[in-house]
């Protein structure tokens, strides 16, 4: 199945000290889209999963978009319920399995071996393969929407036996899609994990390795650990659906309960796999803009592993309302509330690094100041539906929705930008345009705060999740998201042209471009990094400070 | 041994002293902390289960 | 790097990547695993009102007379199955510890044979481990004849045990049709040429 | 300390009531039950909890992000780590999670106490409405959607209940305990009515329960609460909750119009009576899967105007309503619809919409197959 690769550069030469664009002894590179299909460079492959996860964060914003169109004010005004469950769900799959998690992959790829000194990634070939199953796994997934009964019409978490007996006949291209998309998450994560285990730079330690590439370790064993679930669970879905068996339907014996919590089981780490790697950029950004040694490294690592391990004990709290006996329902209460704790810690670890610090606001610090404020409030309404009374009320309707993008939309996907801008200057040698960046941020900012802060009150107030049509008293709610929506929408359009802008010219960007706190071993090669780095291992030294 | 467990359980408070965790990593093997992590884990799913239990009566 | 240097980290690379593999497949086979485990732990716990459907022993011992239980029956017609299922009484009222026997009836009301289970589920789910069944239909693969009617008692029990805040026990069963065993007229013709072709 | 921490809640969440007061329809309801008030307290304390934290938290950064500016000439201090500190906002958040935890637990432990009910309700979702059946009591019934379509394509003025009213609401006696049991007869719903606090998911083949003892006499009205499908957001809940004797005389009166709805089934039914009783149950039970022309929506809902098969085969028509599909949407209707409105609706699907069979089918001969 793996592409034919050209052959491997010989290490004749070491590439840190040349000047990118000339002295390189590599073998050319094949031209043109062969060049994007065969690369085995992990700074190529991962612009293609950045540019990736771009043009999938646009589709499904756009989805989004339909959605929040549909409900800007009661009544069905634009599209029918049916296509707006396609429209919910879609938007869900496309944007945690197509946008959020192939830029975190995208970045690492970039960023892991630069981190810790080493040439690439440790099975370039497979880093290839991984990559290019996502568009295959995508394209088969939006082709279902285009099919006789539409796409997957049962809520980005597809429960049984809504998404069996009662789905629609595309459903088993969808459990394909997401099979593929799979296996190309578990082949990343290995790649991450053999690259981080045995290719740092004689001298670095685990313990020295910057917090992204800590994260994202306990991040790929994450994925390891539960994406083999996920395949299961889809693949008795498959069973279910096309060979008669009856895993989650009662009339064979089955439990569609189970459905929900095998699915759990996989869904809450996926969460964190979500979240992870973002605490580890947020680490590396607020730091070097408060010019001040990050507060408690030690903490931090433990307490994202004791997040991981917890993250494999609450997936009950998804499931208060399907009527868990009691002990059960306390379990899982217990279990949630507790790991509020070590994500408590991390807070306060980088609120104490601001203090006393000398903060400047460049715009990844924003997004990263960003990140910290609002992500709190989401672990805040996170913490509110731990309480399981109370979450009867919770469940289910607009005060979760609000709650889960708070934590991934100025949490996930505001840390990927933060790290993006971050990095920019980076991988292309200049800096990204002042300006654009900061009014990317306030629009993107106010925009995404109209958006999710009215749903808490639509919840409170009575508002189910995923209904195309509401009753009235949540109009003025409704009315406000959609504007913010819109607003949060349309501002991305300066975050691409941030991106081109910057790619295309602007400011050069020394070595280390954001000062001496940024300091990890990516800002010791010139700006922008050459196609091949470090192909002499640096001799690593921690830092003085 | 005893330090290992109460690196690991300082490790599940998100507490640890800069210079104990450098005695750590000089000293013990990453085996004995995933070992003694993954045993603690089990023992807290114990513990919450059991007063879980304790408060359903 | 030396050469040697890189073969040993090929080394490493490989061994990671097969350990990696290893725990891959571990937590694929361990999600099937959960099915089966998840099974047992219903029915040791009672969680979500699942039934043990094996016939239990009733346990002879003294009846709690100072305390009535009311257990309801109800039964309920899943899609796709021309049956009517009745239960002779909607509720009895029993002591913990007193053997009762309640009569359900099945009636294929169709002109063709066909196969049906009834799929049991006890509220509260508390009360589910209490509740001892001797003879029982449930999960059972039932055959009626057209128009064939039977009628299938259930022996039960509910152990003293039962904790004492439960004063009504609810037994809900679902008749749903067996897969692949249904079939109309038409197709058990085509069947039997088929089987006399082989 | 504990007992400490439980009062800072409630005397925090007085204040929050107070202020919900103000901005209804911004919070969580308080409810009319115990339990709700209960649940209101526990949100509203959980809340405040966090307000605080917040307040120090995000006060302790943006003091720093505006005394400490590097514009401003702010120099760096150089520390990493102290671990008294660490163990502190490590204990503190722990002992506030353990003083939450303890109430929550109380509350759960009340909501878990099945005993001594004195009505049971029976709830069974379906796409997309809600059945009732008061157990032991012989009163059952559908309760549907009853907002025009033309009101939620915008071609009429929304009423003040928009998609929240049924042509048949639950209805409960205030003061007594009512114990109800969930399942469902296809997909899984959710039923919840906020102002009871009970949200209980239905799931097919199980049975769950949950139960509610209402203080004041109201009408309280909630939505399905898991998707469900196409009309997931079209099945509503309105409950009626009556003074006791005025629940009584209702019950029995319900009684009485079944007995009387059951005599019917022997007379010999006209055309018309059949076309119209049957325009009406497909309009509340049929149409929002088979359109209401008819035409259906394939391949999931196949278009009866013109039904070939449908036609051709009468008992096969009749044996499809009765027993319903296995594997499909269409459910069994043996028991959620009576021999009249069985015969009605067969009779009128027959008929309807260019299909002009002119067979009329007669409540006497769906009532014989059901006994057989």
């Amino acid at each position: 199945m793996a592409p034919k690769v050209p052959p491997q550069p010989t290490l004749e030469q070491s590439s840190t000290a040349v000047e990118a664009g000339h002295g390189h002894a590599h073998a050319a590179p094949p031209k043109g889209i062969m060049r994007w299909l065969l690369t085995t460079n992990h700074k190529e492959i991962g612009s293609l999963y950045l540019i990736f996860s771009l043009i999938m964060f646009f589709i499904g914003g756009i989805f989004a978009l339909v959605v929040r169109a549909e409900l800007f004010q009661p009544g069905l005004n634009l599209v029918n319920p049916e296509f707006f469950n396609q429209m919910t769900t879609m938007h869900g799959l496309i944007m945690v399995f197509a946008a959020v998690m192939p830029a975190f992959t995208g970045l690492a790829n970039w960023m892991i071996p630069l981190q810790i000194g080493a040439p690439d990634m440790a099975l370039p070939r497979l880093n290839n393969f991984s990559f290019w199953l996502l568009p295959v796994a995508f394209t088969l997934l939006l082709s279902t929407l285009f099919m006789p009964g539409g796409g997957p019409n049962f809520g980005w978490t597809f429960y049984a036996p809504l998404s069996t007996t009662y789905a629609p006949p595309s459903t088993t291209f969808f459990i394909l899609a997401l099979h593929i998309a799979g296996v190309s998450s578990i082949l990343g994560a290995i790649n991450i994990i053999a690259t981080i285990l045995n290719m740092r730079a004689p001298g670095m330690r685990m313990m020295d390795m910057p917090l992204f590439v800590w994260t994202w370790l306990i991040t790929a064993f994450l994925l390891i650990a539960v994406m083999p679930v996920l395949a299961g669970v889809i693949t008795m879905m498959l069973m279910d659906i096309n060979f008669g068996t009856s895993f989650f339907n009662a009339a064979g014996g089955g439990d569609p309960v189970l459905f929900q919590h095998l699915f759990w089981f996989f869904g809450h780490p996926e969460v964190y796999i979500m979240i992870l790697p973002a605490f580890g950029i947020v680490s590396a950004i607020i730091p070097a803009f408060a010019r001040k040694r990050l507060f408690g490294y030690a903490s931090m690592v433990y307490a994202t592993s004791a997040i991981a391990l917890l993250s494999f004990l609450v997936w009950g709290h998804h499931m208060f309302a399907v009527g868990m006996p009691l002990a059960g329902q306390l379990f899982f209460m217990y279990s949630t509330m507790l790991i509020a704790v070590p994500t408590g810690v991390k807070v306060f670890n980088w609120v104490t690094t601001l203090f006393r610090g000398s903060i400047s606001f460049e715009p990844p610090m924003l997004f990263a100041l960003a990140f910290v404020v609002l992500f709190t409030i989401g672990g805040f309404s996170g913490l509110m539906l731990a309480i399981a009374p109370a979450d009867f009320q919770y469940h289910d309707t607009y005060f979760v929705v609000a709650h889960f993008h708070y934590v991934l939309v100025p949490g996930a996907v505001f840390s990927i930008m933060a790290g993006v801008y971050f990095w920019l200057p980076k991988w292309t040698g200049h800096y990204p345009h002042l300006r654009l960046s900061q009014w990317h941020f306030w629009l993107s900012v106010i925009g995404v705060n109209l958006t999710f802060f009215p749903m808490h009150f639509a919840g409170l107030a009575g508002m189910p999740r995923r209904i195309p049509d509401y009753a009235l008293q949540f109009a003025d709610f409704n009315l406000v998201s959609t504007v913010g929506a819109f607003m949060f929408g349309f501002s991305q359009l300066l975050f691409v042209a941030v991106v081109v802008l910057c790619v295309r010219g602007g400011k050069k960007a020394p070595a280390q471009a954001w000062g001496e706190y940024a300091d990890d071993l990516e800002w010791t090669v010139p700006s922008p990094a050459p196609l091949h780095t470090f192909e002499t291992p640096p001799t690593f030294q921690r830092p003085a400070h | 041994m005893w330090g290992v467990i109460k690196s690991v359980l300082a490790a599940f408070l998100g507490v640890q002293k800069d210079q104990q965790r450098r005695a750590d990593f000089e000293h013990g093997s990453a085996a004995a902390f995933i070992v003694v992590g993954v045993v603690m884990t089990a023992v807290l799913v114990g513990v919450i289960a059991m007063v879980a239990i304790l408060a359903a009566r | 790097m030396s050469r040697n240097e890189t073969e040993s980290q090929d080394v490493k690379v490989r061994r990671t990547v097969w350990r990696s593999v290893a725990a891959l497949v571990g937590m694929f086979a361990f999600a099937f695993a959960l099915v089966p485990l998840y099974d047992v732990f219903c029915r040791v716990t009672g969680i979500n009102g699942k039934v043990d459907t094996t016939a239990q022993a009733l346990v002879h011992d003294e009846v709690d007379e100072s305390r009535m239980v009311t257990v309801q029956f109800i039964t309920r017609n899943g899609s796709g199955l021309p049956w009517r299922m009745d239960v002779e009484t909607r509720q009895v009222r029993v002591h913990p510890g007193q053997t009762s026997e309640v009569n359900f009836t099945f009636n294929n009301q169709s002109n063709a044979v066909s196969w049906g289970r009834a799929v049991p589920s006890v509220s509260p789910s508390t009360a589910t481990r209490h509740v001892r069944k001797a003879s029982c239909f449930c999960f059972e693969e039932q055959r009626l004849e057209a128009g064939e009617r039977i009628e299938m008692p259930l022996v039960f029990q509910l152990a003293r045990d039962l904790p004492s805040e439960v004063n009504t026990v609810t037994l809900v069963y679902t008749l749903y049709p067996v897969e692949g065993k249904q079939q109309s007229p038409l197709q058990a013709g085509v069947k039997t040429i088929e089987g006399d072709e082989a | 300390m504990r007992t400490l921490l439980v009062w800072l809640a409630g005397g925090l969440s007085l204040v929050g009531s107070s202020q919900a007061a103000l901005a209804s329809g911004w919070n969580m309801p308080v409810g009319v039950t115990d339990l709700s008030r209960e649940i209101y307290t526990l949100h509203m304390a959980i809340f405040w909890i966090c307000v605080v934290i917040g307040v120090i938290v995000f006060g302790v950064m943006f003091y720093s992000l505006i005394r400490y500016r590097h514009s401003k000439g702010a120099k760096a201090a150089n520390f990493h780590e102290n671990t008294t500190v660490e163990i502190l906002w490590t204990a503190v958040p722990l002992l506030i999670l353990i003083g939450m935890a303890v109430p929550a637990t109380a509350t759960l432990q009340k909501i878990y106490d099945p005993s001594d009910a004195e009505l049971d309700v029976m709830i069974t979702g379906q796409q997309w409405r809600w059945r009732y059946e008061y157990l032991g009591e012989d009163v059952a019934f559908n309760s549907n959607m009853s907002t025009p379509r033309a009101q939620i394509r915008g071609e009429e003025e929304r009423g003040e209940n928009y998609l929240l009213e049924v042509d048949e609401p639950l209805v409960l006696p205030i003061n007594r305990k009512v114990r109800f049991l969930f399942t469902s007869d296809d997909v899984i719903h959710a039923w919840w009515v906020p102002d009871f606090a009970v949200k209980q998911d239905t799931i097919p083949g199980f049975i769950t329960e949950n139960w509610v003892n209402i203080n004041e006499p109201g009408i309280y009205r909630g939505q399905c609460a898991e998707l469900c499908g196409v009309d997931h957001g079209f099945m509503p809940i309105v409950v009626h909750a009556m003074e006791e004797d005025d629940f009584d005389t209702w019950l029995a009166e319900r009684q009485e119009a079944a007995a009387e709805e059951a005599l019917g089934v022997d007379r010999e039914w006209e055309m018309d009576e059949l076309m119209e009783r049957g325009e009406s149950v497909y309009g509340s039970i049929c149409s929002s899967c088979h359109q209401p022309e008819g035409q259906g929506s394939p391949p999931a809902f196949p278009a009866l105007a013109g039904n070939e098969e449908m036609l051709a085969d009468i008992e096969w028509h009749k044996d499809t309503i009765i027993n319903g599909v296995s594997g499909t949407a269409m459910p069994s209707f043996r028991t959620t619809l009576n021999p009249v409105e069985l015969a009605a609706v067969i009779t009128y699907t027959r008929n309807a919409w260019g299909n002009d069979t002119g067979d009329a089918v007669q409540p006497s001969e769906i009532a014989e197959r059901l006994e057989r």
